[in-house]
């Protein structure tokens, strides 16, 4: 077992490739969690009104997305489409789609649980200051929110990049997929070459993942 | 869609759903095992221990699972040690939830106040005595929706068990589109058997972190 | 017009729970209100009756020639005549102490941002506590905290001022020092209604008492010297029992 | 008697809303192609020798070689899709790929969902197994034994319909499956000959105790069920490819390395007829 | 021996900061002695360290003959000598009221359930609490809470109580009912250290007063009443001061 394939990383463009793979899973789970961050504070907003029905239907959407295993989701968002309306989406934008999709609705259950947690009397005092619900919101409640939120929307993103690998399914090239691309390619020169090109992977991951968790947790004691 | 199909992949699902669920649960189960040792290891601030279980939790946390059973699966019996691919699916979700579980349970250990710990000591409890009567079981308590998120996020990540043969429901949903190319009776089927096993415990999440919040407010 | 506030044939519920019952009170501008009595009787209540927090649901409470409406639109103006402290956590975490006091001067009431530092600053050189304008609250003592949010509501250079137990929380010498700039504001002529369980303090400030149980006005008196001696009614005997030992 | 009658209405509702899906926005007729001067092609990214990428990032291989030459007798630039085993199909039904060239097996129930060209090259199922223990024949395979298969490929299939007391045991990856093999995890293992030939020739301590297995299959290009033109189009090519013995040139660039001369003509399937 | 508690140059220090200094202190059996002193003087630190709660960097404290060392294992048999009730939130929230008195006789002195059962509820009993032996802390009222602290910190038969500030969280009425269940141990005779706010309650229950400033005893009075009067130290009468108005 001396030889454990590193050396097919560096043939060629491999290990280059293998970055860009890693960069499209960063890309896409970046962009999903800003859109979550967005989308997921309006949707926590949402939840937190006293109306019934709006309640039930986020609720379901919650449970979809909880339960619903995401290549599922993959499948039906890009295939779906297609054979539904129509319509011929890339495959990034699907993949997108289908995180902010899985993202807004876990943003929004926090957004819900940030405010929930913030005092009443936060609100009262808003209030007896003659500000109006909107102002409240705006400029008491969310600023107070988003505090508590962005240590755990940082969590969100090494959650969803963990999770791109999936976006194989839909065509998309990730790091993953470059992985095993490369691995195949060399099956004959380099038999073992698996392990050396997944221990890297397993290292990009970390590389990427740690840090960005580090932070949160930085942020976690500076703001609590 | 035709039933027919449907009635001939039923039993196929539902065999990958026992398969999902009995490796799922023992690796769960494994993963509190792990989470309470850890969380206990870290509130008693063990030496040396201390810095294992956090390289760990670092470790488990920050990649995949997949990478993680592959290592499990393939290299280790380069090395010698060979494990069933049940064994290796019960042992790779366990060390992964356990990084989890430790996490949960720790935060609700911190969540509780200091004052609780002293006045168990100011009535002569030891250390232990405090920690096992008084300080774990309201950790625990507070820590039950969080404890049951890392549950459904667990079953959830079976979906990799395919990397090292075990046929479980998303396995079993690909090979079958693989073979007989029957896309949309083996997604619907999928999507129902995850219903089946998953909506249970949400809905039990919902429950219990509804029954918290009124234990906290009274009544 | 000297009346300030006229609350006739108050009545308010929760539920079937009803925790105010045919309140009528009527205070002028510069008077000051001190309303006490047992924990549960109605006390928060009544205050926050008073800008809207709570629907009432019979009787009418006027502010300066308007109706109090909770839900309406204009609740929002009839608020800006009525400053409100409450017993504590009330200041905004995430702004510093000049931010927390002129977000609303500018957002509510559209003032400059220069105009309402300037006021901030005055007032807050008055209650000691200037150089702190650029601390966040949890950087506050608890006492200090009280000042602050004291300052923040006479911003709005409100008509009255409602008190509601602002010193519950704190530790006693901070109690004393939150208390004394009370009664500067007292003494400045200020239109007051403060909750308290401070007896001392109530005597000390109270142009008139009113002694609460169970949601309705039990004694009133223009006299707070002599009710703390000798209390017409036997329930207010006994409350104020309570914070008598030996 | 009624489950029948619903079962088949539901089929009958099905056939026809994937028709009109199909004729409105299914597929791509070969001069809307053209037109577009672009062509999807799917093919797999990471089964080398017959579709992968190189170490520059090109895709490459048998399929690849062929996808090439079509690109450049329609006259336009060519976009390859990496897909997977599970979405091949749906690639096509959706109309996001206008042929898939991903080492597609012909089978009975594939050819319900799409429409196969003439073949282009042979397959046949091989099983290769440790020489201490070799395996020659399926009939001795124990209760408690397993056979390594791929998920997805015929070899399963095979095995299933055939020999459905074998316990399978499945991967979803070549390198996976084949790691698991060394490490002894299964006795043999099953796979197209080509495959389990080139594994034994490349392994020493490997033979292949059964070269061929069950039916000669083949493999040929899909499109979308209905996309009568760009078949007809396909099958002319493959026809007219036969006179240049082009797949033999296909073989000797990409196969050659992996399975020597010896297996050129069991595999090649020239101008679409089947030796 | 009637010496139980006894307390010589002790010291204690966070990091650098002396919070405690040179505090000699001895405490007879059935003394009843009140500790008073501003926020922060460190009258809580002062009771920690008796129960080795906090480790002390100088001097020796010796509880009924038994030097405390906190860390050591042999602390769990003093703390047990030692019963403390803290100013709140120090119930086990999972437990019922009758769980949470027996648990530490049970587990700690291996008592049969029975007996501390039998015994709880006698002392339950005198507190008045006995029809709430099976409710959960949190459906207790604050005053209710404490005397249900007092009554498990009575079971261990403790040889001194330590109370901090036990009120302080309490509403005024429920002051009342907790400081009525203390001064009703001091006359039967309990040795108690106890830390408070409460003027008067302390000028009625101390045999003996301390006055703490900056981890120092300014003043010992072993006549409470007229310590309230006339403070010897100027630091006293300053701190006294600030409970009064007007
Ligand atoms: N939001 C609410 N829903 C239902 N009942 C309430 C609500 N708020 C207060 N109450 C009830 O109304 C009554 C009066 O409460 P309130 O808070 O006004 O009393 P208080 O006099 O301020 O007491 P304290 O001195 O303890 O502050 C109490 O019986 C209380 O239980
Ligand atoms: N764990 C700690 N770490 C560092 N400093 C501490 C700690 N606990 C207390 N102190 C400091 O020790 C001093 C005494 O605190 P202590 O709590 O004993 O005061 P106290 O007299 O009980 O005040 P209060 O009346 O507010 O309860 C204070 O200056 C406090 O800041
Ligand atoms: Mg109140
Ligand atoms: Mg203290």
């Amino acid at each position: 077992m001396a030889n454990l394939g590193i050396d097919v990383l560096f043939k060629g463009t491999n290990f280059l490739r293998l970055l860009q793979g890693l960069w499209v899973s960063v890309e896409i789970s970046l962009v999903s969690v800003a859109i979550s961050i967005i989308l997921g504070l309006l949707v926590g907003v949402l939840m937190t009104l006293n109306k019934l029905w709006l309640k039930a239907i986020l609720k379901i959407y919650l449970e979809i997305v909880r339960i619903m295993p995401q290549m599922v989701l993959l499948f039906i968002v890009y295939f779906g489409t297609t054979r539904v309306f129509g319509w011929d989406i890339t495959a990034e934008a699907a993949a997108i789609f289908v995180f902010s999709f899985w993202g807004v609705a876990e943003m929004g259950d926090l957004v819900r649980g940030s405010i929930k947690s913030i005092p009443k009397i936060q609100f009262e005092s808003a209030y007896a200051l003659g500000m109006d619900k909107k102002q409240t919101y705006f400029y008491i409640i969310l600023p107070q929110t988003i505090r508590r939120l962005i240590p755990l929307s940082i969590n969100l993103i090494t959650r969803m990049i963990k999770t791109t690998s999936l976006v194989m399914m839909i065509g998309i090239v990730e790091v993953l997929k470059v992985a095993q691309q490369i691995i195949e390619a060399n099956r004959k020169a380099s038999p073992n070459a698996a392990f050396g090109v997944f221990a890297v992977v397993f290292l990009l991951y970390f590389i990427v993942c740690w840090p960005i968790s580090r932070l949160a947790v930085y942020l976690e004691k500076r703001w609590a | 869609m035709d039933i027919d199909i449907l009635k001939s992949y039923i039993p196929l699902y539902k065999d990958a759903l026992f398969l999902t669920m009995k490796i799922g649960w023992q690796g769960i189960l494994l993963s509190l095992i792990l989470g309470l040792v850890g969380a206990a290891v870290l509130h008693f601030k063990v030496p040396v221990l201390k810095v294992i279980t956090g390289i760990y939790i670092e470790i488990f946390r920050n990649t995949p699972l997949l990478v993680q059973l592959f290592f499990i699966y393939f290299a280790l019996p380069k090395v010698g040690v060979k494990i069933t691919a049940e064994t290796c699916g019960v042992l790779g979700l366990g060390m992964l939830g356990g990084a989890y579980m430790i996490e949960t349970i720790r935060s609700g250990l911190e969540s509780i106040p200091v004052i609780q710990t002293e006045s168990a000591l100011s009535l002569g409890m030891t250390k232990e005595q405090t920690f096992i009567h008084v300080i774990l079981p309201q950790a625990i308590s507070m820590s039950v929706p969080g404890l049951l998120a890392n549950v459904i996020f667990l079953l959830k990540e079976t979906s990799v068990f395919s990397t090292i043969s075990l046929m479980d429901l998303m396995f079993t949903a690909k090979d079958l589109i693989g073979m007989y190319a029957k896309t949309i009776e083996c997604l619907f089927l999928l999507v129902l058997f995850y219903l089946i096993m998953l909506l249970p415990v949400s809905i039990l999440g919902a429950f219990v972190e509804r029954r918290m919040r009124y234990g906290q407010f009274g009544d | 017009m000297s009346e300030l506030l006229k609350v006739t044939h108050l009545q308010k519920k929760f539920g079937d729970n009803v925790v105010l019952k045919d309140i009528n009170l009527s205070v002028k501008k510069g008077e000051v209100v001190v309303i006490i009595g047992p924990s549960g009787c109605g006390k928060s209540t009544f205050l926050r009756c008073l800008n809207g927090l709570e629907e009432i649901q019979d009787g009418v409470i006027v502010v300066d020639g308007l109706p109090v409406e909770a839900g309406k639109r204009e609740i929002t103006k009839l608020r800006q005549k009525i400053g409100m402290v409450f017993q504590s956590y009330e200041l905004f975490p995430h702004k510093t102490v000049l931010e927390n006091i002129i977000l609303a001067p500018m957002k509510v009431q559209k003032r400059s941002k220069d105009e309402a530092t300037k006021e901030a600053l005055e007032l807050l050189d008055k209650v000691g506590l200037v150089d702190k304008k650029d601390y966040y609250p949890r950087q506050l003592s608890g006492g200090q905290k009280q000042r602050v949010a004291i300052v923040r509501a006479l911003l709005m250079h409100p008509e009255i001022l409602l008190f509601d137990e602002v010193t519950a929380a704190l530790d006693p010498e901070m109690v004393h020092e939150v208390l004394e700039t009370m009664l500067a504001l007292a003494k400045s002529g200020s239109t007051m209604l403060i909750v308290t369980h401070e007896m001392s303090f109530a005597r000390a400030i109270a142009d008139r008492i009113l002694f609460l149980d169970k949601g309705e006005i039990v004694e009133e008196s223009n006299d707070a010297k002599s009710f703390f001696i000798q209390p017409t009614t036997e329930r207010a005997r006994k409350f104020l029992k309570t914070f008598a030992y030996e | 008697g009624s489950s029948d009658n619903s079962a088949a209405t539901l089929d009958a509702g099905t056939t026809d809303s994937s028709k009109e899906t199909g004729s409105a926005a299914g597929f791509r007729t070969l001069d809307e192609i053209k037109e577009s001067g672009t062509i999807n092609i799917g093919v797999f990214s990471d089964k080398s020798p017959f579709g992968y990428v190189d170490e520059n990032g090109e895709y490459a291989g048998y399929d690849v070689y062929f996808a090439e030459r079509i690109g450049k007798d329609l006259g336009v630039e060519i976009n390859y899709v990496s897909t997977e085993a599970a979405n091949r199909i749906e690639y096509l039904q959706t109309g996001k790929v206008d042929i898939i060239l991903a080492n597609f097996t012909v089978t009975e129930e594939r050819a319900q969902e799409v429409d196969f060209a003439l073949p282009y090259m042979n397959v046949a199922l091989g099983v290769v197994s440790p020489s201490d223990a070799v395996v020659e024949s399926l009939d001795d395979i124990g209760a408690d034994d397993q056979v390594i298969v791929i998920s997805g490929t015929t070899a399963e299939t095979y095995l299933t319909k055939n020999y459905p007391d074998i316990k399978l045991q499945k991967y979803d990856a070549y390198a996976e499956a084949k790691t698991a093999f060394e490490n002894g995890n299964g006795v043999a293992w099953a796979n197209d000959n080509t495959e389990v030939i080139a594994f034994s020739i490349e392994n020493e301590g490997y033979t292949v105790g059964i070269p061929s297995l069950g039916d000669n299959d083949t493999i040929a290009p899909a499109v979308t069920k209905g996309n009568e033109t760009l078949l007809t189009w396909l099958n002319d090519e493959i026809t007219s490819l036969g006179d240049e013995q082009f797949f033999h040139a296909d073989y000797e660039a990409t196969l050659l390395d992996t399975y020597g001369a010896d297996y050129e003509d069991t595999l090649v399937v020239e101008g679409g007829k089947v030796q």
